[in-house]
């Protein structure tokens, strides 16, 4: 079992939250962070003053997958999420031992 | 101008009533922009202020002037035994120039120093460019719309507020034809206000086209305390804007009052009940809605309506407006704050049901439909309604697309995405963390409309 | 009714004194809204504003009729020399029904016209019903709270501003009992207004019982920049509340003002410094409840005492509220907001302490006990509060009792946990995020009362 | 004491506007306390609030005699043909101490109560030092600020008011020595309010020191939804601050308004126009900005200019205004709000530009260089702009060295870091997280100074 | 070292984390994040109109935990938080390298 | 690859920040929690009733580095935060499987 998470545009979210689905994912936890990269330089103007901006909104997604499924999610994604300009963001994969679902206690690959 | 003398205490209240007036542009800026996603909120409330700016200086120029100078016109039928026969169309707008002469303490207007019949109206003309607002929220650069609030201003406020609010002999000799010749009652605006930024607002909302995702997502309002304070404020300015127009301290400024108050207690009942067996629960917008609608269809009928009849003008036209701000959906028009559902419509409920409620006994002395009146007075304020309607939804129309074809409405469908805030005012209403980041910054995105799906833009005629 | 000239002077300020009041309503809106959880915001907000839409509906139909008909009563001894010996006990309900008659330009109150009198008390009505909400904020039915509004108006509130408001021969030749044949001093409704809604307040907090995490949870307020707007409005409004009273523009009117400033301004400092030395600093939170405190405790003393005196009186009050919202975590009641706290306190307070700093040079010119003028207005003041107090509590706890047992109070404990916003209006308060989800919602879970463990249930009589 | 009858009109008035007046303190509080970050925005909030109860209650123990008693002075050559030789430096403390004997309706002042002209000033003392506060944002310890607010009501408004507010012959035979002897012409407050609390915020911001990141961090307003209120508040006060220092409900009083509202305006549209092009976006904060620069230069303006000199006074001075604001950085002293750049700078140019745009036929009646008037006005008005600056400069930069050296002005770095609301109040802003936590803290690092890089501690002399 | 991920309904939080301190556990991080899973479906009315409700608010606790305590805290952690409603929740384990505490940069287990 | 997660005192992120980019890292994503730990029986006053406050506001930053990178990296987030209070906070490291830049789709090491 995998635990993929991605940092994509807050735009995207929507599309990307329908390609998963479209892809059979059943479920995703999602929060808004701020992030730092290549993706900066861009200067505001402020009482007159220039400053640089450092922090962008983004938002982080976190889908459980099966193994064999966990390749195609991470295309998934970062095809629904692409609009080819810096900042886009990043995927990646996680090894996770275990999977508990809260309700029913059921836990590995029936958790997911 | 007819000379009388100046009565403090008359003025004293028109003072403080225009003071509440002006307060209502704040508080529709604050009830507009709770409204909107938390990424439109400064620009919505910057287009009610802008209008602060640009009317407040057109009215000193020649505003006041087109509105309430001696009116141009041409002499036609009258439509009463002894009525009027001069059909005024528009203010001479050089006679009070830079409110040329105004100052002297001779410059009267009834038992008011003119110039405080000048701050009045003054905040009239403010707030109804600044209503309009709400049919475009979220995607009209800011530009645009100041460009318009200065054309709609000349071309369609100022000539309608001369026609409905402009008294033959009171600021000049002739008045407007809404109110002298036709003689349609409109205590304090209910046509020149609501019905002409309402239908205005629908004339902008169809040239600018719906908001991305317009009828697919619900894009409720991000900050219920902001629209509550909006309504608050409104309410209480509006008892400047209805027992204010009675333009002296007495009894018709107290019943005018007492409508206000009981037409919208009335109005936010009614609301909330639509809400309750329509949607099931009664909802705090809702509330704040059927306030605002009460007070639209009050404003009209404060003179000329029983306490009782305002209850059921309120009531009336605020469940007329509960259904009626379902219908953009229907067909398609994002009127995305409500001012055809609420200004429009209950400008025109207003405005017609004092046809059916004028109480004879009450200040206007007129009686309606429903006392006994027969149905003149109901064709009077039918034809005035449609009047205003027709010719502020055309002019506006035309305003609207001149600027489309000059230097353009529409913010792109990107910045539209990350945010007008942003890209029109290069702020973000709220950075409340605890934490503090070195130079956060909200704004994100640079897509272009062909990196979204098809499904995801709207027909929008950009 | 006293046929006297109309005043243009005193009609403009009593009109603009009605707005001012009319606006404390949303500003306790805010001020309470402010101080629940985020989860409760808006249901607290609505239960003000639909005291605006019950209160204001009732009062045009029969509700000023109740508390300024002519009154219903019966002949007693008098308590003081050639005073009157009519025990007045509850206005005519059909005399102004509808507020027939009183849009004529001949129905006079004092130099008032009729109309602008009954929209001044109108806005006491309706503010004194939603005081009363604070007591029973995150947990009351919206339903059973409009139910509420509604019974409380008609059994407790409408009488008892008949009794402390009416004066013989001002609207009816009869007024109501504690004005006239008690003689206690309330200037703005001390008892009328701040006891009782207090003390119907702890009523309800009773029969509701406590919150789930009462005195285990601190449940601080969730936006203390809306505490403190609604603690500015309310301040400004009451302005209008007290100086309003004189019921004219004149020296008593500017007296009144001068002591609701220099009150409230010492009530203030008073709560900051028990803040600074019991729990080692002064909060925004204190602040905000010493202006309240000492608008309350100053609303009755406001014409009869000196400035000096109102420092006095608001500060001493002001004390003793600050230590009475620390009551309830003692007894067990739940009085959410500090309604039982501030307002019966302060309420009670301020109406006592007439009786020892009335000073015959004040405008009431009576003395109290520290001027010399012995106990004689402190006993009358003593019974006025006392009867008050009884009256409203026992009518209130059973109004309370029958809508429990009817259509019932509180919600559900999932409901609860999950936020009665969500639950009775299907909203939420904010949704501040910049990050734009569809369709995202705050309301999660679908507890049942067992699920929680015990702890977690408080004694609530629910 | 001048002896005429009370006219209830211009009670009225006068009465309300105290209380738009009033208002503006906490519409100041929300206006300063949105544009902090919202670590601090109780702390700053606090500082206006308390403000309201300090002044408050030294205005009516001495406040108010020592500006409007009879003036302690001596005799100088006139400076005007028959002008009054009297040279008033301080108003008898005692003469009205506690406001005795003003509770008589003999006491009057023109044609009000004398208790309304109390309650009007009081608000004008109220908010001048509240302005102050805005200049030590987020750094400056609550006794600290509560301890300079006595002080500086003391020894710099209470005398300074009286020099520019105080006529013969009105409230004491002698009045103060700006508004008689040398005439310059302040009609609201330009001088006594604005230059000196801006200039005394100088004096602050040197004593204090910069706030840590101050010229490296943009430091931006928190919430610009809560800006929008204080300067919708603020505006809407505004119109008793100009027109109620009419004293009267007349023509004085409707131009004022008039003129408060165009050149308010115009100066809005200035800001906004300075920013398109210098900056690029036209902001909120900029509108905001420009409403209060405006605000700021109609106030000694609005009784002697016509409304399109109005519009120059406000448009001018706005636009200086929006330049100043970047001097800060430039200069390296950290008037964090702007009361320098807005207060001070608008303050000297409106009362300055009187002397070049006073209009003879508006109310006050005299000429400025542009209307022929000569320099006779011009120098009047530079005299008094700079007396009051070194006055108010000098005296607050002592009574803050003395605090500074004594209990001490500024919190802790690591404090600082955290937010001052924590340290200072023990609270927080906001909680909207509809996620109940069970008693979160937004409060978390001990840090020293000395934990902090190097760079990160600016050259503030702690 | 484990790192336990879970994430569950915010009005069981305190019940969760009183349950997990009585267990032993000295520490935890907590954030809050909008779900999406099978709990759907729910319909609100917003102006007369309809719409799906797809997001829902949920609370993330993230915990560091030794090896063998890991299985037993999992447990105790999905015990406290099912209420056996839909959307209840998960919890999932993953493997940690290392672990440092800041303040004395003690690191691997002594650091949990 | 690896991913290092840190929770660190609001005021020190910006001195962390600073100096794992001066130290070379590319790119980091920044998130609010609130922690539990050690760092506690704060009691707070409220209308004269005592509370002990439990939850803490703390910073989460998470950095993707390649493997020889991340004990360095640790080390230097671990000092940039230390300000020898209780709470400061913990760095982890989890093992990642894969990870994908979404605006080239490029993965692995040239995705960092
Ligand atoms: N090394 C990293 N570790 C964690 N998150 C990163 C890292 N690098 C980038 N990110 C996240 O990815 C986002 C986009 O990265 P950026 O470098 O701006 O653009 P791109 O990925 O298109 O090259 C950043 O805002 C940040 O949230
Ligand atoms: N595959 C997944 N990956 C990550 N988080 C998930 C996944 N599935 C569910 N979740 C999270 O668990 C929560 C509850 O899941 P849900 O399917 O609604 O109920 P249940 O777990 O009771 O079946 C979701 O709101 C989401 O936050
Ligand atoms: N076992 C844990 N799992 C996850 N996070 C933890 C754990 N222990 C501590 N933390 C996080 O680290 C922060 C600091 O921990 P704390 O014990 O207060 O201080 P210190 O790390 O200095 O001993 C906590 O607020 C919490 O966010």
């Amino acid at each position: 079992m995998k635990l993929i998470t991605a940092i994509i545009q807050p735009e995207v979210l929507e599309q990307v939250m329908k390609a998963v689905v479209r892809h059979g994912v059943g479920g995703m936890t999602i929060s808004e962070v701020s992030g730092y990269g290549r993706q900066r330089g861009h200067v505001e103007v402020y009482r007159g003053e220039e400053y640089t901006i450092d922090f962008i909104t983004k938002v982080r997604l976190e889908i459980l997958v099966d193994d064999p499924e966990c390749e195609e999610v991470v295309q998934v994604i970062a095809g629904a999420a692409r609009t080819g300009q810096v900042g886009d963001g990043k995927v990646w994969v996680v090894p996770v031992d275990d999977i508990v679902r809260v309700r029913t206690g059921e836990s590995g690959l029936a958790a997911v | 101008m007819t000379m009388l003398e100046i009565n403090s205490g008359d003025t004293a209240w028109v003072l403080t009533a225009a003071a509440l007036v002006l307060l209502m542009t704040p508080g529709l800026a604050f009830f507009y922009g709770g409204m909107v996603r938390a990424k439109s909120v400064l620009n919505m409330m910057m287009m009610s202020f802008i209008s602060m700016g640009t009317i407040g200086v057109l009215w000193v120029l020649f505003g006041y002037s087109m509105a309430f100078g001696d009116s141009i016109g041409f002499e036609l039928g009258a439509t009463r035994d002894e009525g009027p026969t001069f059909f005024g169309i528009l203010g001479n707008p050089f006679q009070y120039f830079g409110l040329q002469g105004l100052m002297s303490p001779d410059a009267v207007a009834g038992s008011l120093p003119a110039m405080a019949f000048v701050a009045f109206q003054a905040c009239f003309a403010i707030i109804a460019v600044a209503l309009v607002s709400g049919a475009i929220a979220d995607r009209a650069s800011f530009g645009g719309w100041t460009l318009f609030t200065v054309l709609w201003g000349i071309l369609v406020y100022f000539p309608v507020a001369g026609w409905v609010f402009s008294f033959d002999g009171f600021t000049g000799e002739h008045g407007g034809w809404i109110a002298n010749w036709l003689g349609a009652l409109d205590f304090a605006g209910g046509t020149a206000i609501h019905i002409n930024a309402g239908i205005s607002g629908l004339a902008l909302a169809l040239v600018l086209g719906p908001r991305i995702g317009f009828g697919t997502k619900p894009m409720r309002p991000h900050n219920m305390t902001l629209v509550m304070l909006g309504a608050g404020l409104l309410w209480f300015g509006w008892f400047g804007f209805n027992a204010g127009s009675a333009l002296s301290a007495g009894t018709t400024a107290s019943v005018a009052w007492v409508n206000t108050l009981v037409a919208t207690a009335a109005a936010m009942l009614a609301w909330l009940l639509v809400e309750r067996f329509r949607d099931g629960h009664p909802t705090s917008l809702g509330a704040a809605s059927g306030v605002v609608a009460g007070l639209v269809a009050i404003t009209p009928a404060a003179g000329s309506v029983s306490p009782v009849g305002a209850i059921f003008v309120g009531g009336i036209a605020s469940a007329a407006c509960a259904y009626a701000v379902g219908l953009k959906y229907k067909f398609g028009y994002d009127d995305s704050l409500d001012v055809v559902g609420v200004h429009f419509v209950g400008g025109l409920f207003g405005t017609v049901l004092i046809g059916l409620f004028a109480d004879p006994n009450s200040p206007a002395g007129v009686a309606g439909l429903f006392y006994g009146g027969g149905v003149d007075q109901l064709w009077r304020q039918a034809v005035g309604a449609i009047a205003v309607t027709v010719y502020a939804f055309v002019v506006s129309y035309l305003i609207a697309m001149l600027i489309k074809r000059t230097i353009g409405w529409r913010i792109t469908t990107a910045d539209e995405l990350s945010g007008i805030d942003l890209v029109e005012h290069s702020e973000a209403g709220y950075d409340l963390s605890p934490v503090y980041y070195s130079n956060k910054v909200q704004r994100t995105l640079f897509l272009t409309k062909d990196d979204l799906p098809e499904t995801e833009t709207t027909g929008a005629s950009k």
